[in-house]
């Protein structure tokens, strides 16, 4: 136990880089497979170990130190500049999160990779990166923040690089918009120390107390230096209008990166934009703004309302893009990005309504909202199914050579029944299935848009989860079922997943169902208690929410009792089983007995219609996605390329011509200075 | 020390009792719901065969129908997934049912524990297994249905949620009974759907309602003169004896949920007539109207009961 | 361009007869004498083009007629116009015993079909269409093709007898057998064919 | 359990759903049969769109070799109990067409038949009877067309090897993946 008492918050990212060194290592050996299961070995043990420091200090387990006890790394550069890494619970909470994804990625990797794809930089980079977003999350100062932060886009950058499967020019938008985002946050702290006149430090926590304080004095400039920080926040979490490198970049990585990224990466957006939200509460609700952007429009300051508006909608168009898609990594990819909107338009609600509440009932400051524990309850959920989602579409890349078309894919499932059904309960849990995981998050977050009266802003999120369903079906007919394209002899060749991939598959599938099963527990869990606290804390200001660990229940505005919802689904199963089971025989028939003109499916016969599965309604939508923010931003590139161009074409090599330029200049700057 | 051990095995006997009559009033229901909507049904074919001038088959039809289906001797599956996915179709409209006030009527208390959310939810688990199950049937047919069904489904949940939402709104709630309270039920004058402004919300989703049963014009998904009957190509014997069923649990459901949302609430028996009517308008239209293509009822789903549902949503919320 | 100028067109630009034998109706036969193969076939294919220039825009048929006495097989090429609403009929005479020929699918898209269909039934050959030697309607066939006239139906089911099982067609045979003679080009002034 | 067949028979004969193979021109009677004159949907008797949902199937005209290849397919897709009713002379006979280098005459050869319609064309009458008749036979257990088929399967796919050259297995005996 004395040991022990060295753990600081370094601990983890520093097991994570020795499984990483250990990974490159193991690179070097000869004979692919025992390179790869070494590699996985040593990676997964150290996310495994990682994931159970977490676990272990949020849950407060014996055998690792308080959370509080765990040393705090500083750096001190200059007498004001210092950079500071602490541990406190909602790094726990989103440590869990990336922490099971790193682990269940890098283990079933093994299953994703084709045989001629190099392994050794996925291995390595991920745990790193992992140790990147370990430091981003634990940060509690701007400018540490700002290093993680751009150590961890670096790392992200390299793994893009490397795995740029169909070459579309993903990760070189990924770099350009990391590099706008490092720069809008640098912009962002410098307006911030300006603000300041360079009194205050840059501490987070310091931050979200200063900044009402900083918002009376100079209301304009912390309003910008909030929105610029929030830029690289929301790039990170794919918001409108900074989404535009999502999608490529998704869909032109590997499936194991791509899993990474979007259950995992994300989410360290997610943790920025709520850091962010409560700057910005601080910057509405305090001096110039209180008046206007702070303003109550029904039971949240307007400058939330809009922003939740807009969140929404973000979320009902990535869902209509994601069913046109044809490419399955890009579906992903945008049914990725509408869930990550709905979890940020959950914590501009959540936080909303608490500053909107708490103006009207005068209660005390305490978090008790449901959309800040719908918005990280749908964090995991999305981390569970959108990670299942890509592993299952990932040993069909393997397995298929290389493919991610939907139109190349199909019937997989055949063959490849486990890895299928984890797939299949990932897009259960997207759609929300009640008893999925993904249902009881999407349920806070309904209830909590329906708890502040935001009804069209309720019915645009139920919107959106029904275009799931059209997306949702897609990857599941699209891979898994429909015909086999590539005909049967090659589909006789392709093998179901290793034992080591179906024990994964099944705790990944055991995950999903649990989260939705007893949600209560599991969110108690992985917030430390918070919810608990927060619940005896709202019950005793008279608040409106309590998260009971069967039932969800708002202020008599909803029940939903968890324990019945699971006994009388059951229920409805057995009876159906039951006249299953006592109605006639049936006897199994060839894949390929379908037609109904009795014409027997040829294998050369391509009638997989996956090209047009939507095609009626993808053309009624399609003149209302003719606008989109990428053509703005590729025809703004277009006007500065031109300039660019212009300039440059003043480089005629001859010296006189500056000359001149530069005498015109002096007499121009003269004239200005006369006038 | 007897007459502990005594009184606990009485006690383990009027629990396991009581158990007993819960399944037993459980299965009731459901076979009582299940053979009222099979008999709406049978009231269709009949209606449909006098408006077009014909006898009509005998209003007990789809019971022989499904007893016929479900004797098939060899029915045919493509997969184990198949049959989970047919199971899965009939039991969530089950489990649906009892989250409906109507489970009243056998004395079951179900409905309280859950809410709109819930059941706007657990209502496309039955489509949404019928779907898994003509995909692994792997024919055309079978896929373009799917598409079609799910284009539908996103055509009229807009106006359907709409409408119901501004009841919410109204009654500052989520719960059935809850909203049935705030009714007067036989009174037409206390019913949602005659309030202002109420009643735009209403028609909004009383037209998307016809989507929701899939019935004319909204029958795409289901349309055997174009493609071969969609979805259900490949389902034979006991599994569209399932799907008969299936389409008679939704029935019940949806119209249920309509009539308590908006026709006065319910104390069971009075919403099975409220059903009754409603299904007698559906069919009329269904009988009189062509259908629309894919595209083209998805645009008038999101057009005009939109407006009009949205139109009685705002003023709901602003009023 | 009306039909007296389609008449009078084809025949300053081709230099072939073209005949209206009832209204709506012009018929061109390309002239069999006097020319190489492939100079006929260079003026079908030129005759074709061109009528479809002049507005003939549909191709309704390929058909084939076996005039097995005269030991040739007469192609029609069917073009229909929809602005002077009339049917213009091509007329090719092909060998019998070696039925080759080439293929117009270049010029009418249309002709993939119907040379499938000819070929299938009457065994010409286009050269350069190769969907033609697919079969068309009759699968697994092993026959001489079933419309030349030396085609016999009756002793094709006795050596197919799972085929022509459940009738006894003797008491038929013989009427067959005179239907089997068919009028020549003589008797019918050439007018068969599938225009009419 | 005999009067649980019984009446599973009764719903057998009051619910007869056809796959009409409309391979010729007897298919041109069944619309008047469908439609208000007389009415089938009376007696529960509906078409079907695809064969896993037909208990009947109708061959309403001259059966060809490749039709016949298809209807055997259609025939094999049905769930059992199905059965056949040949409808009009050609599929008994081969009809006007008896010398036709396409149609194969006789259908009973390839497939169990329950009931023959005669005529060119029965008339719609004659198709009601024929329902009536066959609804007769369901509900007294007499038609028995699959389980003959099941029986002498040997017979009927020798049959259909020397008519074909070859044996008809959907895409040559794979099994499902």
């Amino acid at each position: 136990m004395g040991m022990l008492t060295h753990w600081s918050v370094l601990t983890v990212p520093m097991v994570l880089v020795l499984g990483s060194i250990l990974a490159a290592l193991f690179g070097l050996i000869k004979n692919e497979k025992a390179k790869r299961v070494l590699q996985m070995i040593s990676t997964t043990a150290a996310a495994a170990f990682a994931l159970y420091v977490n676990i272990a200090l949020v849950a407060g387990w014996k055998g690792v130190p308080k959370m509080a006890d765990l040393k705090p790394f500083t750096v001190k550069l200059t007498e004001t500049l210092t950079l500071s890494w602490q541990y406190y619970w909602i790094t726990g909470t989103f440590a869990i999160l990336v922490m099971g994804v790193l682990m269940f990625v890098l283990a079933y990797a093994l299953e994703t990779f084709k045989d001629d794809e190099n392994t050794t930089p996925f291995y390595v980079l991920t745990p790193l990166l992992a140790a990147a977003i370990y430091m981003t999350l634990a940060s509690v100062n701007l400018i540490a923040l700002f290093f993680s932060w751009e150590l961890m886009s670096f790392v992200a950058f390299l793994m893009l690089l490397y795995y740029d499967r169909t070459k579309e020019g993903g990760p070189w938008l990924y770099a350009f918009w990391s590099g706008v985002g490092a720069m809008s946050m640098i912009a962002g702290i410098f307006l911030f120390y300006l603000a300041s006149d360079g009194k205050t430090g840059f501490g987070l926590f310091e931050l979200m107390q200063t900044v009402p304080v900083l918002t009376i004095k100079h209301p304009y400039m912390t309003l910008a230096a909030v929105l610029l920080l929030g830029v690289p926040f929301m790039i990170k979490a794919s918001i409108p209008p900074f989404h535009t490198w999502a999608p490529r970049t998704y869909g032109s990585t590997h499936p194991s990166v791509a899993a990474f990224f979007s259950a995992a990466y994300s989410k360290v957006g997610i943790f920025a934009m709520l850091m962010w939200v409560y700057m910005f509460v601080g910057t509405v609700m305090s001096g110039k703004w209180v008046t206007t952007l702070g303003a109550n429009f029904r039971n949240m300051p307007t400058a939330f309302f809009i922003l939740a508006i807009l969140l929404a909608f973000g979320a009902v168009f990535t869902s209509l893009l994601a069913f046109a898609q044809k490419d399955a990594m890009y579906l992903l990819a945008y049914s990725s990005m509408g869930q990550l909107m709905y979890m940020v338009m959950a914590l501009v609600l959540g936080i909303g309504i608490t500053v909107g509440y708490q103006k009207d009932m005068n209660v005390t400051m305490t978090v008790y909202t449901l959309g800040f524990f719908g918005a990280i309850y749908h964090a995991y959920a999305h981390g569970v199914f959108e990670m299942a989602a890509y592993m299952a579409l990932g040993a069909a890349y393997k397995r298929s050579g290389g493919e991610t078309e939907f139109n190349k894919l199909g019937a997989y499932a055949h063959r490849m029944p486990v890895t299928f059904f984890m797939g299949f309960l990932a897009m259960l849990s997207t759609v929300s299935i009640p008893l999925m995981w993904g249902f009881a998050s999407k349920y806070l977050i309904y209830q909590a848009a329906l708890y502040g009266r935001f009804f069209v802003l309720s019915a645009m999120a139920l919107i959106a989860g029904t275009a799931s369903f059209l997306y949702a079906f897609r990857y599941i007919h699209g891979i898994w079922w429909g015909q086999p394209t590539k005909g049967y002899d090659f589909m006789h060749s392709v093998k179901e997943v290793s034992a080591w991939g179906i024990i994964i598959a099944l705790v990944v599938m055991g995950l999903t169902v649990l989260g939705g099963a007893i949600p209560g527990q599991v969110l108690n869990f992985i917030t430390g208690n918070a919810v608990n606290q927060m619940v005896m804390q709202s019950a005793m200001a008279g608040g409106p929410l309590l998260i009971d660990k069967a039932v969800y229940m708002v202020n008599g505005f909803s029940i939903l009792h968890f324990g019945y919802l699971a006994i009388l689904f059951t229920v409805g199963i057995l009876v159906a089983l039951l006249v299953y089971t006592t109605s006639g025989g049936s006897r199994k028939v060839n894949l390929d007995d379908f037609y109904n003109s009795a014409e027997p499916y040829r294998p050369e016969w391509q009638v997989q219609l996956i090209g047009a599965f939507y095609g009626p309604i993808e053309r009624v939508i399609e003149p209302y996605f003719k606008v989109s923010i990428e053509r703005v931003y590729n025809w703004l590139g277009g006007i500065f390329g031109w300039f660019a161009s212009y300039i440059e074409s003043w480089n005629t090599g001859d010296t006189r011509d500056y000359t001149w330029a530069l005498a015109g200049l002096i007499v121009l700057l003269m004239v200005l200075w006369v006038f | 020390m007897n007459t502990a051990t005594v009184v606990g095995t009485a006690s383990m006997g009027a629990k396991f009792l009581g158990a007993l009559v819960l399944t037993l009033k459980v299965l009731i229901y459901l076979f009582l719901m299940v053979m009222i909507g099979l008999f709406l049904m049978g009231i269709y074919r009949k209606f449909t065969a006098r408006v077009q001038y014909r006898v009509g088959p005998p209003i007990w039809q789809p019971y022989i129908d499904v007893i016929k289906l479900l004797s098939k001797k060899d029915a045919a599956t493509k997969n184990w997934v198949f049959d989970l996915g047919v199971i899965m179709g009939l039991g969530g409209p089950l489990a649906l049912l009892l989250f409906l006030p109507l489970d009243t009527i056998v004395g079951l208390n179900f409905h309280t524990k859950g809410d709109l959310i819930l059941i706007l939810y657990l209502a496309v688990v039955g489509p949404l297994g019928f779907a898994l199950a003509a995909s692994v049937g792997a024919s055309p047919w079978g896929a373009i249905g799917v598409g079609r069904a799910l284009s539908m489904m996103l055509g009229y949940e807009l106006p359907f949620i709409l409408g119901l939402l501004a009841v919410v709104a109204k009654d500052g709630t989520l719960l059935l009974q809850k909203v049935s309270a705030a009714q007067s039920m036989w009174n037409p004058a206390g019913w949602h759907y005659f309030q202002w402004p109420l009643i735009l919300a209403a028609i909004g989703a009383h037209i998307a309602l016809q989507g929701v049963m899939s019935e004319k014009p909204f029958d795409q998904a289901i349309a055997p003169h174009e493609i071969a009957s969609g979805i259900m190509v490949e389902f034979g014997g006991k599994y569209l004896g399932m799907m008969l069923l299936m389409k008679a649990a939704s029935l019940m459901a949806e119209l249920g949920l309509f009539a308590v949302f908006f026709l006065g609430g319910t104390t069971a028996w009075d919403t099975i007539v409220k059903i009754f009517a409603l299904f007698i308008i559906a069919i009329s239209f269904d009988a009189v109207l062509g259908r629309f293509r894919p595209d083209q009822a998805f645009t008038v789903l999101w057009k005009w009961p939109t407006i009009i549902a949205l139109l009685g949503l705002l003023l709901t919320v602003f009023a | 361009m009306r039909v007296e100028e389609v008449i009078k067109a084809i025949q300053d630009k081709f230099g072939l007869e073209v005949e209206s034998p009832y209204p709506r109706r012009l018929r061109v036969r390309i002239p069999a004498e006097g020319k190489s193969e492939e100079e006929r076939r260079q003026m079908l294919r030129d005759l074709l083009q061109y009528a479809k220039e002049i507005g003939f825009q549909h191709m309704s048929f390929i058909t084939c007629v076996d005039f097995i006495k005269d030991g040739r097989f007469e192609l029609n090429y069917g073009l229909w116009s929809y602005t002077i609403p009339t049917m213009l009929v091509v007329k090719y005479d092909l060998d019998r015993e070696n039925p080759k020929h080439i293929t117009v699918v270049d010029i009418w898209k249309p002709a993939k079909t119907w040379e499938q269909e000819v070929h299938e039934m009457f065994g010409v050959e286009f050269d350069g269409n190769p969907r033609s030697f697919e079969p068309y309607v009759l699968e697994d066939w092993d026959s001489i093709p079933p419309l030349r006239k030396d085609f016999d139906p009756v002793q094709y089911l006795k050596e197919h007898p799972m085929q022509g099982a459940g009738y006894d067609p003797l008491p038929y045979v013989n009427l067959v057998e005179k239907n089997l003679e068919q009028p020549t080009v003589e008797e019918t002034g050439g007018d068969e064919g599938a225009d009419s | 359990m005999v009067e649980w067949l019984k009446l599973v028979d009764k719903a057998r004969s009051r619910s007869i759903w056809m796959l009409m193979y409309c391979t010729g021109c007897g298919a041109m009677e069944l619309p008047p049969a469908m439609t208000s004159r007389f009415d089938m949907e009376r007696f529960g008797i509906m078409p079907m769109a695809t064969p896993r949902q037909a208990d009947v199937i109708l061959v309403t005209g001259y059966v060809t070799k490749k039709t016949l290849k298809r209807i055997i397919y259609a025939y094999e897709q049905m769930p059992a109990p199905k059965w056949v009713v040949s409808h009009g002379s050609c599929p008994i006979n081969g009809g006007v067409y008896w010398d036709s280098h396409a149609t194969v005459n006789r259908l009973d050869l390839f497939l169990p038949v329950d009931l023959y319609v005669a005529g060119c064309m029965p008339r719609a009458e004659a198709n009601m009877k024929m329902f009536t008749e066959l609804m007769d036979m369901i509900a007294k257990g007499e038609a028995r067309g699959w389980e003959e088929y099941v029986k002498n399967r040997d017979y009927y796919k020798e049959n259909q090897r020397k008519l074909f050259g070859y044996d008809l297995v959907f895409t040559d005996g794979r099994s499902a993946l």
